[in-house]
């Protein structure tokens, strides 16, 4: 191949003592799609970020097209050629589309007074907007008014109005609905066309498989290998990205569909909003119900609302019990737990220590005879569920925040098996968590339903769910379209077509 | 790690900054008093009486108004350089607790004797004063009569020198019988700090002086009750040929608004029963309204009475706290007089008027500079072991 | 909402202000604005607490609560009152000569208190805890704790707030500042993205410290025009205000500022809080109406009152709206 | 792994500091009083005198600080509560009833906080600005129409002699003390409590009723008030319109100087305040007679903001962010 537009070299970055990258060297070639796989915290962000000007490394250098390359920004960097769509939301709401177009630089609007020119920069927009291919949004928009989907696609239009030599893609597709995705797709097909590159980086094997040219691993801060097309081989990619093979099953061993009897949780024509449709489900012991669809089909609210969490405008969550489910503290009282899909936000509480964070749910379990929280009956309870979820710490007194996306994930189950929940609603409960973490988790995950607890697990990866679950349930406005009940043979292209 | 360094670094260098900063602050008042000092010296190097320097605290709730300021100066710029004395201000004492704290600070810092210039809770002071043995003088206002009664006997309580509250009435009624004899028809009022007893009498005697009656009442005791009782005056309560079209008290954020308002209702005169010349003499003057106050004989009031705006001022100079001074310092010396009955010295000090500037101009250089009403020379006649309750008594009354 | 509907909507809170206050004064046979001189006052007072509500909103806005407004209004001034005076003694020209010295006394004191904030990167509400009790300190040592008077008062200043006309055209001039400053510059719209997103606008290459500078730079100087306007109104400052005592200038900015965010839905926000003060001022002008029968105290719990009143209301009219559209 | 070690040693540390700053403070102080030659303990007596009313409040306010939320309040409320107390024992003479009556109204005040704001939803801060405005004001009103020509209000002072004793004092502190630590450390209110500081939306969706312990921690802090009106009292058994208007403020500087975040959550600390609270007054008071001049109040208070800042700053090096802090 020709010379590479890209070369970062000896790149090191430390954040406080945890080393993220450890001299790497990359290499990115014109007309290369290049995707980056490798657990969390394997430095597959950092380096892009680094690229991308959003950071700087401690230590190497970088070199673009020959010259030597330390942007000072990531509009910086945009400007002189590599752009970057960030994994978590990169626009702003408050502000109007346009404006989020050219965040940091509107000073190149200005007029002869020296102020905004607000037409000139929403024209702009439509104009960017609709080269890349998006209807339906407008400059004048105010982003706040746009759905998750529509904000991602904002964002791709900023980097490749730019029409750089480089677009670095971070964790961006499970945002994407189909239509999104192919416009995605497209453009990174049009960029390869063009003789430029792409770096993308991604969880799902598969479709980064499908995507890229060329796939380097990442784990701990090094390059371990770089794929090529003819390499591809999903189980020699994993087993590559956590440094050893994987042991046991990945999911479910078994394909039956199988529960006891016992209804512990019915949910009786729920109505939220344009949100949920009268719903209705019926979760047993021992059984794991998948539900699937896309981001805004309602699924994820529809964990909420089983554990109370939100006003319904009618219907009802009637526990195993008989009683009536109406806050999270009912919910609690009946033993279900709630893994919210957004971990950092909803789930923990990042200043606080392990020790607390698993502690709070469980106070009830081991507060001493008159009724006080003991420093030593909490250290024994909460070892317990360091030590049976492996979670990798320093000691329980660590702050949350400083865990990888894993063993933050970790914390969170310990915290609601911990406490003996017998009914757990998992939104996304494998969402940025590596594959080494996440087969922990299936297999977990197995266990308790052997142990006759009931999981209701909601997913946007098709392949959990189906490897996951006795029954899926698809949702899709609001509404269950279709169940799915476990057997060798579903696929995802079954399911596909009741989500869309 | 370096970086931090360098910002831990740049706070000290902040904090060192400030203390220099703050010490090149004070370094021309050190060096005014040493001046001062130095000035004494040369003055007067006879009269040192004992050979320790007497440290005598002073509690202060105002440090800005016209009336402490002169008051301040007197002791730390005259007393200061004329006898072997420190005094040491507090700050301005807002409460009773800061009140005791600041004794039980003298106290500990081996202090002689407090005089007190602030009333949060004078009963506290003296009992403090009392516990701690230092001897406690009140210098502005004095107790009323069931407070006085209470603690007169006190060992540490050397005396109270000032106007009486029967005297504040008057002072009062003579300022209003000035301007009703004027021919005024139409004044406006400012209390001050009513509930304030000493504002509450002055008001009370202007209203008697105008000729006009207060919910009826016309004598003192029924008028001051009324008044604390509705916290102000009520201006439906008052009748008279002489109209109050307007009345404020207090100062704060709406005061401004008010005097637009009480201006507004276009009085021929505006009565203040202190503090008006800190507050309202701009205004008032630009307004061409005529106003009187009772306050102290300093350098703003005169420019005031020049100006013609300030038409009546009764006043004490600020030297009449000096016998408190005295007192106190016979106390310290072992002398501690009392009065007839063996209790401590009460004693009343009277207003003096100007409604002119001759009168005024007369008042004030007497007063300032280098020989103030209460002058070494005068002050040295009730200073000494056998000085009696007699002579201080004459001595004050005659001035 | 269309234009009309959003001009009604705008107004409406001023306009219903003033019918209420106006029957309230009519029925004790008065007008909350009965002559020229009140109608001087009633102006003058808006501009103050137009400006004030502004300078509160520009740092509370992003998050940022801000003790120290009320020790740079007084240092400010201070600064202003005293080189004013040495320059002219008081002369013609005292009252622009002392706004623009305090105007420039306030942008370097809040520039001061932005870098400070910027350099410790503690959370801003102790920094200006900090920064509150130093110009306090600083305002003593310069003034001894006693009130300025000499220095501010003179014709030129009795002047400044003799009349309408210059607090007008104080308020033409920041409302017009205000506007292009922060709806139509760069600055601005980095503004609005920092205080919305600010993750985002400083991974996009946002310069924030340079940003939140400007910030606390605009409302120190803003904070020092409402000194020399308070000093004129009050003929006096005050030196002597230790421990914190300067803050309470900020909490009469709350209630503006919650009307002004309410009228800010149907107009330019900028436009709200000069709304908003004109309907403190009118409350204002009432209680000096009623000044004989509402002293100082009734008034602290008045206000007290309207701004839980106004809040219920706010919060719970949101959630109303939130219930009925479900 | 050995690295993070060393950081959470390094950061455990960091939390003793403001212990340090006690004892160097305590040390200091000593040196300063016996070099002046002035009385030790009486000086002891005064600053223990001086910080026990700011530590007490301020430990019951931590409750509310850890929530998340803070109060500026306190002070006015330990106002009204000694006011009600005074008044209580004028009516019935009994020493019980009035101390009901201080606990009473004291709790009762900080309830009204917590329920206007968790019933009607407004920032339990801006309620308290509210709370403030009214209770200083009533207290002001009854302390002038009662306290008549004494300008204050009181009990008699041999009502409270007995208790006015370091001894006594000093147990009620501990005490105090011990209950909060209790609540805070022990019950899994406290625990809870720190979890809704920390991370609220989390808390909701654990099962933990943010409202529930909202009224709690003003419980907790409305016994700190009472009990710190009632200690008022026992040093000066009067109460005048400014009685513990310093202590209001104060609480915010003593927490942060004990080293809680003001935001409150999971780092919050039970003993915060009354280390804060002793610290910052030994720092005033060694200031005060460092810099023995009455002219020199402002520049005490300049250099004691500095050390604040100085002190805040180091111990919250450990939690530097990229973005500037909110």
């Amino acid at each position: 191949m020709n010379k590479p537009v890209l070369e970062m070299k000896n790149i090191s970055k430390r954040f406080g003592s945890v080393v993220a990258l450890n001299e790497v060297d990359l290499e990115v070639y014109p007309g290369e799609i290049r995707g980056l796989i490798g657990e969390n915290g394997s430095g597959k962000s950092t380096i892009s970020s680094i690229a991308a000007g959003m950071q700087k490394a401690n230590e190497g250098e970088m070199f673009f097209k020959g010259n030597r390359w330390e942007p000072a920004s990531m509009i910086d960097a945009l400007n002189k050629g590599i752009g970057m769509v960030v994994q978590e939301s990169g626009t702003i709401g408050g502000i109007s589309v346009a404006e989020n177009m050219f965040l940091a630089e509107l000073g190149s609007f200005k007029n002869k007074f020296g102020l905004v020119d607000k037409n000139k920069l929403e024209r702009k927009a439509d104009e960017a907007l609709k080269s890349v291919g998006i209807a339906g949004i407008s400059g004048r928009d105010a982003m706040g008014r746009l759905d998750f989907q529509d904000r991602k696609l904002v964002e791709i239009a900023k980097v490749i109005m730019k029409n750089p030599d480089i677009l670095i893609i971070d964790e961006t597709s499970t945002a994407l609905s189909h239509d999104g995705r192919q416009i995605m797709y497209s453009l990174i097909r049009k960029m390869r066309n063009d003789g430029k590159s792409v770096i993308f980086i991604s969880h799902d094997l598969d479709e980064i498989m499908e995507v890229c040219d060329t796939l380097t691993v990442l784990r701990d801060g090094n390059i371990i290998r770089t794929f090529e097309k003819e390499e591809f081989e999903a189980d020699a990619i994993r087993s590559s990205m956590i440094g050893r093979e994987l042991k046991g099953d990945y999911y479910r061993a078994d394909t039956e569909c199988t529960s006891l009897d016992e209804v512990v949780l019915s949910a009786q024509s729920l109505n939220y909003k344009d949100n949920l449709k009268d719903v209705s489900l019926e979760l047993h012991r021992g059984e794991i119900v998948g539900v699937g669809g896309l981001a805004s089909s309602g699924m994820h609210d529809l964990g909420e609302a089983l554990f109370g969490a939100l006003k319904l405008d009618s219907g009802h969550v009637i526990c195993g019990s008989g009683k009536e489910i109406l806050s999270p503290h009912n919910a609690m009282g009946q033993k279900i737990g709630y893994v919210s899909k957004d971990r950092d936000q909803k789930s923990l509480c990042l200043d606080a220590s392990i020790k607390d964070n698993i502690a709070i749910a469980g106070m009830n379990i081991f507060k001493n005879k008159i009724n006080l929280v003991t420093s030593s009956g909490e250290k024994r309870y909460v070892k317990k569920q360091v030590d049976e979820l492996k979670i990798k710490c320093s000691d329980m007194d660590q702050a949350v925040g400083q865990l990888s996306g894993g063993n933050k994930q970790k914390v969170v189950f310990g915290k609601w098996i911990g406490c003996g929940s017998e009914i757990l609603i998992l939104d996304c409960p494998t969402r940025g968590v590596d594959i080494g973490v996440k087969q922990a988790m299936y297999q977990l995950m197995v266990k308790l339903k052997n142990e006759g607890k009931a999981i209701l697990m909601i997913s946007e990866e098709l392949p959990e769910l189906i490897g996951m679950s006795d029954r899926v349930l698809i949702m899709k406005d609001g509404e269950i379209t279709r169940e799915f009940k476990r057997s060798s043979t579903l696929s995802e292209g079954d399911i596909i077509s009741y989500m869309i | 790690m370096n970086k931090k360094l360098t910002k831990v670094i740049g706070l000290i260098m902040a904090g060192a900054m400030t203390v220099m900063a703050g010490c090149g602050n004070s370094a021309p008042a050190a060096q005014g008093s040493a001046d001062n000092a130095a000035s004494a010296q040369g003055a007067e190097t006879t009269t040192q009486p004992s050979g320790k320097t007497k440290k005598i605290g002073v509690l202060v709730a105002d440090v800005s108004g016209e009336e402490a300021l002169g008051f301040r100066n007197y002791y730390e710029k005259y007393i200061q350089e004329n006898y072997d004395v420190t005094f040491d201000y507090t700050d301005a004492l807002a409460s009773a607790e800061d009140e005791k704290a600041a004794i039980e600070k003298f106290a500990s810092k081996g202090y002689d004797a407090v005089i007190s210039l602030s009333s949060s809770d004078r009963a506290q002071q003296i009992e403090t004063c009392e516990q701690y043995g230092l001897y406690y003088a009140i210098a502005s206002g004095v107790l009323d009569d069931e407070q006085y009664e209470k603690y007169k006997g006190y060992e540490h309580f050397v005396c109270q020198i000032g106007p009486s509250n029967a005297t504040e009435f008057e002072a009062g009624k003579a300022m209003g019988e000035y301007f009703k004899n004027q021919g005024v028809k139409k004044v406006a009022l400012y209390g001050a700090f009513i509930p304030n007893p000493m504002h509450v009498f002055r008001a009370a005697g202007i209203l008697t002086g105008l000729g006009c009656t207060y919910g009826g009442a016309n004598d003192m005791e029924a008028i001051v009750g009324q008044i604390f009782q509705d916290q102000g005056i009520d201006l439906s309560k008052v009748s008279g040929d002489v109209e109050l079209v307007a009345y404020l008290q207090g100062y704060g954020d709406t005061t401004t608004d008010e005097l637009g308002a009480a201006i507004q209702k276009a009085p021929e005169a505006f009565l203040s029963v202190g503090m008006a010349t800190t507050f309202f003499a701009q205004t008032l003057s630009q307004e061409n309204i005529p106003f009187a106050d009772i306050d102290s004989f300093t350098a703003m009031n005169s420019q005031s009475m020049e100006s013609g705006s300030l038409k009546y001022l009764a006043g004490k100079y600020s030297s009449s706290i000096g016998p408190v001074f005295a007192l106190v310092s016979n106390a310290i010396d072992g002398n501690l007089i009392r009065n007839d009955e063996g209790n401590a010295v009460s004693l009343n000090q009277g207003y003096l008027v100007a409604t002119d500037k001759a009168t005024f101009d007369e008042y004030f250089v007497n007063d300032n500079g280098d020989s103030p009403i209460y002058s070494k020379e005068t002050l040295d006649s009730i200073i000494g072991s056998q000085v009696t309750y007699q002579d201080v008594k004459s001595l004050v009354e005659s001035k | 909402m269309s234009t009309p509907k959003r001009i009604v909507n705008a107004l409406a809170m001023p306009v219903v202000t003033l019918v209420v206050l106006q029957t309230l004064c009519l029925l004790n046979g008065q007008s909350v604005i009965s002559n020229m001189k009140s109608f001087d006052n009633f102006i003058v007072y808006t501009a103050i607490v137009m400006i004030t509500t502004m300078a509160l909103s520009i740092n509370l806005n992003s998050g940022r609560f801000d003790f120290s407004l009320g020790s740079m209004a007084g240092l400010s001034c201070i600064i202003g009152a005293k080189i004013t005076y040495g320059i002219l003694s008081g002369g013609n020209g005292s009252a622009p000569l002392m706004l623009c010295i305090s105007l420039v006394a306030g942008v370097i004191l809040g520039l001061i208190s932005g870098l400070t904030y910027c350099t410790l990167r503690l959370p801003p509400i102790i920094v200006s805890l900090g920064v509150t009790l130093v110009y306090e300190g600083i305002m003593y040592t310069i003034t001894g704790g006693k009130y300025v008077m000499s220095e501010v008062q003179n014709p030129s200043m009795s002047g400044l707030t003799g009349t309408w006309v210059y607090a007008a055209l104080i308020i033409a001039a920041v409302l017009a500042f205000m506007i292009i400053t922060f709806d139509k510059t760069a600055f601005g719209y980095d503004y609005n993205a920092l205080k919305s997103g600010q993750k985002v606008a400083v991974a996009t290459g946002i310069n924030e410290v340079k940003n939140t500078l400007i910030c606390y730079g605009i409302s120190g100087g803003l904070m020092g025009i409402v000194g020399t306007l308070n000093a004129a109104r009050n003929t006096t400052i005050n030196g002597g205000q230790l421990n914190f005592g300067s803050i309470a200038i900020m909490f009469t900015a709350f209630l503006p500022m919650f009307i002004a965010g309410y009228i800010g839905r149907f107009t330019n926000e900028k436009i709200g809080f000069l709304l908003a003060a004109v309907c403190m001022s009118l409350l204002n002008s009432t209680f000096a109406v009623f000044s004989n029968s509402v002293n100082a105290t009734m008034q602290s719990i008045i206000n007290a009152v309207l701004l839980v009143v106004f809040l219920i209301y706010l919060n719970n009219n949101d959630l109303i709206k939130r219930l009925l559209k479900a | 792994m050995t690295d993070k070690r060393k950081t959470n040693i390094k950061q455990k540390l960091i939390s003793l500091l403001p212990i340090a700053a006690l004892l160097v403070l305590f040390a200091v102080f000593l040196v300063v009083v016996s070099i002046n030659g002035y009385r030790l303990d009486m000086y002891l007596k005064i600053v223990f005198n001086e910080a026990l009313v700011l530590a007490v409040v301020a430990t019951g306010a931590i409750f509310i600080y850890t929530l998340g939320t803070f109060d500026i309040s306190l002070g006015a409320s330990t106002l009204f509560a000694a006011t009600m107390g005074v008044m209580t024992y004028n009516k019935t003479q009994s020493l019980i009833l009035m101390i009901v009556a201080i606990f009473a109204v004291g709790i009762t005040a900080s309830l009204l906080n917590s329920v206007l704001a968790s019933v009607f939803h407004i920032p339990p801060f801006v309620t308290t600005v509210a709370m403030m405005s009214v209770l200083s004001a009533l207290s002001a009103q009854i302390i002038t129409s009662y306290g008549g020509a004494l300008g204050g209000i009181s009990i008699p002072s041999e009502v409270v002699k007995p208790f006015d004793n370091i001894g006594f004092k000093a147990m009620l502190l501990i005490a105090f003390f011990a209950i909060c630590f209790f609540v805070f450390q022990f019950t899994k209110a406290g625990r809870r409590m720190k979890f809704v500081g920390g991370n609220p939306i989390c808390a909701e969706l654990t099962g933990i009723k943010a409202s529930k312990y909202t009224i709690l921690a003003f419980v907790m802090a409305g016994i700190g008030i009472g009990l710190g009106a009632f200690l008022t009292l026992c040093y000066t058994p009067s109460v005048t319109t400014t009685t513990a208007s310093s202590i209001g403020m104060n609480i915010f500087i003593a927490i942060v100087f004990g080293g809680m975040p003001i935001s409150g959550g999971a780092r919050s600390k039970i003993y915060a305040a009354l280390i804060g609270g002793f610290s910052y007054i030994l720092l005033n008071d060694i200031l005060e007679i460092v810099i023995d001049s009455s002219a020199a109040y402002g520049i005490t208070q300049v250099i004691s903001a500095v050390f604040f800042l100085a002190v805040v700053y180091v111990t919250s090096m450990n939690y530097r962010t990229a973005l500037l802090p909110r």
